[in-house]
């Protein structure tokens, strides 16, 4: 029973911290935001380099074969500085590549695991698939199996989203059969396997997300001064963001286990997982209520840096299944007369 | 207690229904936020003002019907039920009106009230500063009289409209060497004079709905002075208070949101958790509290009582439940209530969007709630400072 | 429209108030626990004279012929004093004496009208009967209808009750053909009657009891000194008690409402009362939970006055129908997509 | 990360579960808040002792088994599992315990660890006084040294289970001349001495689970001073830490609650709104989270990490839970939650009833919620005082 990370992994977490502090500060999101680059592509080599995105590919198919465990930290800390890329939502698609017979005459395996191919997962529990734009290729799955579609073979709508940096699509497309590449019957699994690892990246992101609008509310009140003093010395103020580190620092096991329990296929992972993600999106949720309030009217305003984190925060709340999605799933599990879960039952 | 509406209180309700049937816009306006959708709106202030529905609450005199609590209460339901657009010129209808009909001189009243009834000026408010927002008495924008004029130097901001409108009414300091509440006065001015720079203010959702007014030596005539020099903050504290209290947020607003979250709630229903429904009928009921609180206390008012400190207790609720109720809709909505205000495919969704943001605001303006519960604990519980 | 008290009915409510100012000191209510009595009789006899219990009869009955809205405030005001006394419950079994035939033997009409007989009403929305060991006679409902059942008729088993000024009691029964006083087919809207009537008075004590304890916790915290100062003066405390303010404010015209909605038997008088008694409960519990909190340890005592309004709450909410049986009894009006309630349909 | 039971820590588990199978009393005992079930709760002491039950985490040599906190949460699993009784010696063992551990002279640990093990000697705690309450650091309560005795004079409050108890440890100004936080120094001594007056205070219960104690030129021998003269307020701090944090509450206690709660909503299910079938299953997730958030911080201070303000969150989170849950079960029990707690009929609502009353105290006792919410902003979040 040990619940740590180790020193590689919190290295590997450091590292994407420091490329994020270095080359996605606020400024640098809101010039994607007025510039016809969709990505900003220095940071988006680090990125590579960094090997996020083929992490989950087994080392045998070019990847570095790395587990949920291993990312959870990264994706909460991609989080705190609102990575604009879909570095997740690629690294997602290579998680499944082991799943994948290797007939495809286009050889895009080993180009998805160097970062020179990008393919994008869309889901159903996805109303919206964002960044499709950027996509090569996408994993797509239809009654009968799972099938794989380059950006030509499908229509790409986009739509207004709420977050500037995340703009999203609606995908059509028909299935061809010569794309399939799994049938249902090995699909169906897969299919959640994916959805389990999206709704884990999509909590760790809001763990993050979530420290970043408490650190800047903090930030705030510490130095807006009314009736003589700080804000941040009045009660009410405290006690508000109180509530939210205690929330917070509740959330965050809650999230890791999931990712271990994903990582080690544990049969509770489905209920795991579920619950990370309905904590991290009410913790993410009160806190930007919190942060806005803390803010006044200049947390209202487009100038102020917290609309960025708060509307990644407004955005992932429904990716990957909303709380009350995830609650629906969990839910009989709980109110099981025999459920595992209580004294004694938590690791098992 | 006689709950029931008079004969004529239910023809009044009959004539508002038929003029809003045939007057109330086929399409949906712009936010007046924008400048395309600023103009329609005053453009609708004057429709409304041709039907005398503008102000019903003033005297005759002014431009109104001389109605009473109740009859406002009649109008607004019919009002919103009627899904009108949204007033640009509250600011002067519902709060420097009244303000001018209770402190202003016959000079103002005449000069102000009939432009603002007809729609031709819109209203901006011009009370925060950068750094006096919830501790407003910390205000350092200078209005100094030299002879017959007011010299204005400083900055205002928040001020809601402003990027657009005409006039704005503000609180500055006439007296340099005053602090706090003393020595402020109460002004108007108008928006394009020399020395006013206008930086309009993008908000959340990328619309401005309020702007920064930067004064330098913009000179108002003594004319445009409402009360007494130094007596502004009084003045100011029975606008705010009309402005917390009951006629800026009628019940009627809320009820309809409510009704249109039940909907949303019944076309939804998959995407609900068992919490949601209950709170979904939660704020039915407190939409339904709200107006009977609001009828309560018309009554009262009616019959001569005096609105006291209820004005921050009234705050607390409709914002807290105006929060409530788009958040549960956004949650309804799962997947589009993610999209931008923007998407031109799923209306009913945007317009859910763009409440919510604007939701966001309410514990905020017009005194936080933070500042609301000091004065309840204060002024009614009598708590020590 | 008029939503205002007439000055009788605020001068009827005032001379309740002073009685209870003058005989119903927390002192008085706790000597009560510790004796054989189980009434004040002066007290009783005053409340008497007052006219309550058979205000709800009709005057050639021989009672004030009241309605709901003449005694909503005294309701209020005898929950401000935690009056232990079975006022309500008394005056609300005369309320039905007009649908009774004029055949029974007994001639207890008069009685009842007068104060020299009480009659309980048991009705099965309340698992235990609150003063049972007073009353003379009972009414009941059996499949077939209503009855008439004397104590002597009635076994009644007392239970340990939360609050001490109430005892509890359930009534074991055997229905007698010859004490039936309506059939089925009458009786079924009666019992509905009644259980408005009690879900009303219940309401209006509970605002009462709100009342009470948050002046118990104002008056608390302005004289309860810690860190050098008044706790009222810290923001977390004053914030809490202003909650408390804000939810009455609101909650006293639902309560109201439903007094006219049912004295005026307006069709929504179910809808209505249901949600006095819901918002009552809420805001009673919530202020309970507050003022305990801001009286800290001491609030948790015997010793503390605190208590004998607490408790009065705690019963009081589970007394005909809790705040969820109520919830579930409006639900569905509300989430119809036909209901007449939103703007301009408050008042029909 | 790894997540598993070793095989050592599973035989560990199953050692337990045997002993308590064979060893927790059949009848259910009576309230330790009563002078007949606080004895009877003491021969469950000595039992757990006789197991080498009674502190697992302290080392051999006083009566422990050396266990680290892993064991210990297993130990705490396995306890609430088997419905074991509550520990009247909490204050001893949990508290003065790790206290006297850390702070005590051999002396001292020899001549009090094994009879708190035993449970002999139960323990009180006497910190509060009747002005010194959330702001502890102003008590007055004298121990003035005199020799080799300190000589005691004044008042203790809310002392927990004092009315029945043996000894007491608590902190007094031993200088007189000093305030605040300095010159307090930490005190054992035994109820029963001369000069020291018990009176039981009763709760909302009726029971008596606190009480008041007067001392009267009360002597206390030196050797009954744990640490330094003068400070008191660090190890006291320190005590308090142990009370907020890790070790008093242990999340099988919420866990079980929680299950009970399940079941109690699967029993009453129509007496349940669909806002309470969420909020139980909230609760059921939330009793998890503070497991999997313990296991998470045992593991940190196993591999030689600190624990710091988070006891503060942690008091914050499971007061706030057990409230909730208990407020649920009152909720779902419906008529049978308004029955006192000397019912001999409904065993099941008596036992949710007196865990609802002692819930109302969870934000209140080991420092309110308020101030632990000031402690977390202050400490953690470094806002200004």
């Amino acid at each position: 029973m040990d619940f740590r990370f180790t020193e590689e992994q919190i290295s590997f977490r450091d590292s994407l911290k420091k490329l994020c502090e270095e080359t996605c500060k606020t400024s640098s999101i809101r010039s994607l935001w007025n510039s016809l680059e969709r990505l900003d592509q220095a940071r988006w080599s680090k990125l590579i380099d960094l090997g996020v995105v083929g992490s989950l590919i087994e080392k045998d198919e070019g990847g570095l074969g790395l587990t949920d465990i291993d990312l959870v930290l990264m994706a909460e800390e991609s989080g705190y500085y609102a990575l604009p890329e879909p570095l997740w939502e690629v690294a997602l698609s290579g998680s499944i590549l082991k799943y994948i017979p290797n007939n495809n005459e286009e050889n895009w395996k080993a180009r998805l695991a160097n970062g020179d191919f990008f393919i994008l997962t869309c889901h159903e529990i996805n109303k919206f698939t964002p960044n499709a734009d950027l996509a090569d290729a996408f994993f797509l799955q239809d009654g009968d199996g799972l099938y794989f579609a380059t950006k030509e073979e499908a229509k790409i709508i986009e739509r207004d989203g709420l977050d500037p940096s995340q703009p999203i699509f609606e995908i059509k497309w028909k299935p061809k059969k010569s794309k399939r590449l799994m049938h249902r019957s090995e699909s169906v699994e897969v299919w959640q396997e994916i959805l389990n690892r999206g709704a884990l990246f999509t909590s760790a992101q809001l763990l993050g997300l979530t420290q970043k609008v408490l650190d800047l509310s903090v930030d705030y009140v510490k130095s807006r001064e009314q009736f003589g003093r700080a804000i941040g010395s009045f009660q009410a103020v405290k006690h508000l963001l109180a509530n939210i580190q205690v929330k917070l620092e509740f959330a965050r096991p809650v999230v890791y286990k999931a990712a271990y329990s994903l990582a080690s296929n544990s049969s509770g992972r489905y209920r795991d997982v579920s619950y990370a993600k309905i904590v991290s999106s009410q913790v993410s949720k009160l806190a930007s209520k919190t942060a806005i309030q803390s803010h006044g009217a200049i947390g209202y305003t487009w100038e102020s840096d917290l609309q960025i984190f708060m509307k990644r925060i407004w955005f992932l709340d429904v990716m990957w299944g909303s709380s009350v999605w995830h609650l629906k799933r969990l839910e009989k599990e709980i109110l099981s007369p025999s459920s595992e879960i209580g004294p004694g039952g938590t690791f098992v | 207690m006689d709950l029931r509406y008079t004969k004529q209180q239910e023809s009044f309700r009959k004539e508002i229904r038929k003029w809003f049937k045939s007057n109330v816009p086929k399409e949906k306006l712009l936010s007046f936020d924008t400048k395309e959708g600023f103009e329609q709106h005053r453009n609708w202030e004057k429709k409304l003002s041709e039907g005398r529905w503008t102000a019903i609450t003033w005297p005759k005199i002014y431009g109104g019907r001389d109605c009473d609590l109740i009859e406002w209460l009649i109008f607004e339901e019919e009002y919103y039920l009627a899904n009108s657009p949204g007033r640009v010129n509250q600011n002067g209808i519902f709060l420097l009106g009244p303000t001018l009909i209770e402190y202003g001189t016959d000079e103002q009243k005449e000069r102000f009230l009939p432009e603002m009834i007809s729609g031709k000026e819109i209203w901006s408010q011009a009370w925060s500063e950068p750094n006096a927002g919830s501790d407003l008495a910390a205000l350092q924008c200078k209005a100094i009289r030299k002879g017959d004029k007011y010299i204005i130097n400083g900055q205002k901001t928040w001020s809601s409209r402003a990027s657009f409108a005409d006039w704005a009414f503000g609180l500055f300091r006439s007296d340099p060497n005053s602090n706090r509440h003393q020595g402020l006065s109460f002004l108007l001015f108008p928006l394009n004079a020399e020395g006013i720079t206008i930086r309009p203010i993008s908000q959340l959702d990328g619309e401005q709905g309020f702007a920064e007014i930067f004064f330098e030596n913009a000179e108002v005539p003594v004319e445009n002075l409402v009360g007494n020099e130094g007596d502004g903050w009084s003045i100011t504290m029975a606008t705010a208070g009309f402005e917390r209290g009951l006629m800026l947020r009628s019940p009627a607003r809320f009820q309809l949101t409510a009704r249109k979250l039940v909907n949303l709630y019944l076309n939804k229903e998959k995407n609900a958790s068992s919490g949601i429904r209950e709170k979904v009928i939660q704020c039915c009921l407190d939409a339904e509290a709200y107006a009977l609180n609001t009828y309560w206390t018309a009554c009262k008012l009616i019959h001569g009582g005096k609105i006291g400190f209820e004005a921050s207790t009234n705050k607390i609720f409709w914002s807290e439940l105006d929060s409530e109720m788009h958040e549960l809709a956004i949650s309804l909505l799962e997947a589009e209530g993610s999209l931008g205000i923007n998407d031109q495919i799923s209306s009913e969704a945007v317009e859910w969007i763009k409440g919510f943001l604007f939701s966001l605001a309410g514990p905020i303006y017009a005194g936080t709630n933070e500042i609301q519960r000091n004065i309840i604990a204060e002024r009614i519980l009598g708590l020590p400072k």
